[in-house]
């Protein structure tokens, strides 16, 4: 029996705003920032009103509440990701801090020149800047594993790129161009073999798929909240215990420090070690918030649900002629980036907005992987739980009236 | 929005009027949005009273960036390099004759930002920094 | 003519809420972080009901408006602080953040082995943990001036260690526990005359006093929005132009890059090559929003009323027999730590809350200044905009229960 | 509130009877809660059948801190260092009588992570953890 989600749209206010006379919002970008249920808005309302002080150190009850707020939204973070506990969790600012922290730390601590970081060509900016920062620093070398045409991982090359020991490999679970699913398990246990570290890039993963990073058992896991209905200005890195315990801390500063004098300092327990400074108390309360609504509807229902409609607006899009979308044919996420010969990305937006329907155009953060496909930009629908069929159909609709413009 | 696409741009667009390359020329300058990949090119010929002559763009991008180097390209010529020095995003609205918001206006001064760079030489930053 | 303060404690929905039956929270802990006015959560609320959307690369109406209204706080905070331009603003997570990125690229890249950084005896420990990250990254040295018994800088000390040419001079504006105001103009004049860089930590300035940072004329100074009115999850670096220009960049990903290819990035403009990622985006527009109420009302206003309170409380403390309270006795903000004798500052607040009284106990991260007082924590009442003299009795009238207690 | 000042913590605060130091002894550990500052040293002997005789706690901090401390000294003498391996968080609160929130926890349980760590030998983080 399936859910029936068209009742959960409803809980997104701003779904309802009109943004031109007479044309409501069709949320089509998603994975660009998801919207946010009231329920998570009242959350941090509540926080506010009720509970609002500095953490950790106040013995006073609202602090003490605070204290535990935070640190229950750390354990509902934990278990969403079947992580074993929640010291494996450090609050962040978003993907992109995630992956800085493990470069600046774990990465400047053990990488040296001339190691080998590996990558996959369909990565976001964000799992590839801090690695070429760490190029230009401690001259690491990075390779590429290939896409291949239909926009799924060259398992092959893979396997002959880890012949060559690489020290890490880090890769997104699911493109936010192609789709793409990657195979992250069979990934991680293949790095395990020649002794690599694996990061995951879950930006795109863990707010659309059941994920257990137990199971798949990567070292780390990168993730942002504003993408899983949850605030901006919050995101998680999980990693493995005994790894955190071991790396040298980030930022500098309060609440990371077990005691400072004139001469030195001596770091706290992880995972205080990496969160320096005033945490997004806030922020942690609506994740912890976003998390629980999303259980509740169940992590297994809601990727059916996008995958539905997703494969639906794939075989509108192509049917609809003059499209061209880009990505595997199954076993894709809920993104949809496409060309239309000779007219740009950004008119397509454009017209698509004055019916109300929000896409993005660009390079989506992923230039690289636009390079390789050799196209400067693409338009990109992508679906949440809050989506339905009905919005393919608008924007077929909205697309029929961008061609008879250009036409 | 339909006001945003107006005929004269999709007319533009469509059938551009001063696409191509120049060479030799005496002013040559290109350039990128970073938010969109949109690269124009532009190349500038002038005679002995500094006088532009001739004019051309290439390079890709949305309707509204090649619409507005194609009527940048065409108001410039026979006007003196100074002259040009001085045009303003205004201006450049004015040719298109629409109204923008920030991300789209980017797209729209893309084509003057490239000849001011051309015909100031590059770098200066600080003379070109009322087109942000 | 002086404003009656009365009347804006009820803009702080907390403030009327009982904390134990009976007990109105009285909160006397602003200075680890503030309450928030209704008018800053309704800012965040309107932007998830109505705006919500990521920005920058969005064509489409609703991410238009989202990076109007991000960019518009980022131009309220340079007015707030009179600086040049919005450009000179970088949004991070809060002052420690703040004080990292500093650290993490002017510092990395301007300081070798052997350079000097000077810092000041009472400081947070988000200014020292940074510099002694670089003290052993690169061998860089640290050198404090002193405090004198009274609490203030010694001006004499500071003026000699200048003589050995310190690369950067860093130190708060406010201090967080004896309430000093250090002369910030006066010691970045002096600093600049030895060729030094200036780092203000203006985390419990900008929120208490005026600032004119192009006035004080000083190269950095770093604040967080959680200690003004604002939400948490978000701060800023003020940095002078040229300055920020020549940094490298710090967190790598997506917004903060020109271009990327496989090969290499290149850096986008000022500010937005330091803000790798998703930012904080509601939490910029509740930032721009706390800086308009608090214009509203007038930063020397408040000063003002918080220096009465402060001068009041320090009075009653004094004359309320075995507490002493450590700092200067006037040019003081509205920060009172004190010591009572034989009583350990954790009994003196937990005793305070059964009463509803939020006080901080604790080294309130500068443990180095307590070493150097000989005290290893102390009890912090803290004042803002929204406290009272009454507040300051209800304060003495629960001190005097806690002496009874443990007569 | 009055419960969590309960007057036995009072009184073993403000009149202890294991405050000092063993010099020889068998077990020795100090360690402090960074939130506070706060640190208690313990030093424990122990006779030939590996029970303990003495027990006596050094250090500084909060009535809840050293009333856990006096308490937990009392607590331990006549025990079996194998028993004291056993104490629990529960049993600590038992002694004291009283609930706390989590910062006030700290306090209350850092007299027995000290005990725990000096019988142990230090570094068994997995054995305290039940502590947190
Ligand atoms: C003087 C001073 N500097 C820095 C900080 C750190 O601020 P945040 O925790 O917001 O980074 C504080 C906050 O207590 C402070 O008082
Ligand atoms: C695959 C992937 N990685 C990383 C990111 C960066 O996320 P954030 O901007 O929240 O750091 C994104 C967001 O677009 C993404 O899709």
């Amino acid at each position: 029996m399936s859910v029936d989600f068209s009742k959960y749209k409803q809980d997104f206010p701003i779904l309802s705003r009109e943004v031109h006379p007479g044309k409501k919002l069709i949320y089509l970008d998603s994975t660009a920032s998801t919207q946010k249920p009231q329920i998570v808005l009242d959350a941090m309302d509540d926080y506010y009103h009720r509970h609002n002080a500095n953490i950790h150190r106040g013995v006073y009850t609202i602090s003490e509440e605070a204290t535990e707020l935070y640190e229950n939204a750390r354990a509902k973070v934990a278990r969403f990701i079947h992580a074993p506990s929640a010291r494996s969790i450090v609050f962040t600012r978003n993907t992109t801090e995630s992956i800085n922290l493990v470069a600046f730390t774990w990465g400047r601590k053990n990488l040296k020149e001339n190691d080998l970081v590996l990558l996959t060509e369909l990565e976001h900016h964000s799992n590839i800047v801090p690695w070429q920062i760490l190029v230009q620093e401690k001259k690491i070398r990075i390779e590429f594993i290939p896409v291949l045409p239909d926009g799924i991982l060259d398992m092959n090359a893979y396997k002959n790129l880890l012949e060559k020991k690489p020290k890490l490999v880090a890769f997104a679970h699911m493109s936010n161009v192609l789709g793409t699913i990657t195979p992250v398990k069979e990934m991680t246990t293949l790095a395990h073999q020649v002794g690599a570290i694996v990061l995951i890039d879950g930006a795109q993963s863990v707010p659309h798929l059941p994920v257990d990073i137990q199971d798949i058992d990567a070292e780390f896991l990168a993730f942002s909240a504003h993408k899983m209905c949850g605030p901006t200005g919050i995101g998680a890195l999980y990693g493995k215990f005994d790894l955190l315990n071991e790396m040298p801390p980030f930022l500098g500063g309060g609440d990371m420090i077990r005691k400072v004098t004139f001469e030195g300092f001596s770091t706290n327990d992880v995972p205080a070690k990496f969160e320096a400074g005033t945490p997004a108390i806030a922020e942690a309360v609506g994740f912890g918030a976003a998390i629980d609504y999303l259980s509740s509807i169940g992590m297994e229902e809601i990727a059916k649900h996008e995958q539905e409609i997703a494969l639906y607006g794939l075989r509108r899009l192509e049917e609809s002629g003059g499209i061209k979308v880009i990505g595997p044919h199954n076993q894709r996420g809920g993104v949809l980036a496409f060309d239309m010969s000779g007219i740009h990305p950004h008119d397509v937006a454009q017209i698509l907005d004055s019916e109300g329907i929000a896409v993005r155009a660009g390079h989506h953060c992923a230039q690289p992987l636009h390079i390789k496909f050799g196209l400067p930009a693409t338009t990109r629908a992508s679906f949440y739980l809050y989506n339905s069929k009905e919005d393919v159909d608008s924007l077929i609709k909205g697309l029929d009236k961008v061609k008879m413009m250009f036409d | 929005m339909d006001d945003l696409y107006r005929e004269i741009i999709i007319e533009h667009y469509k059938n551009p009027g001063f696409r191509g390359e120049l060479d030799p020329n005496d002013y040559t300058y290109e350039d990128e949005n970073p938010v969109c990949g949109d690269h124009i090119r532009v190349d500038i010929r002038v005679n002995d009273s500094g006088i532009v002559t001739e004019a051309k763009y290439s390079g890709h991008g949305c309707a509204i960036s090649q619409a507005s180097a194609d009527l940048l390209m065409e108001a410039i010529i026979g006007k003196k390099v100074e002259d040009v020095k001085k045009l303003t995003k205004q201006d450049v609205l004015d040719l298109l004759g629409i109204e923008l918001g920030a991300v789209r206006l980017k797209c729209a001064l893309l084509p003057l930002k490239v000849v001011k760079a051309g015909v100031y030489g590059v770098g200066k930053e600080s003379e070109l920094s009322d087109l942000d």
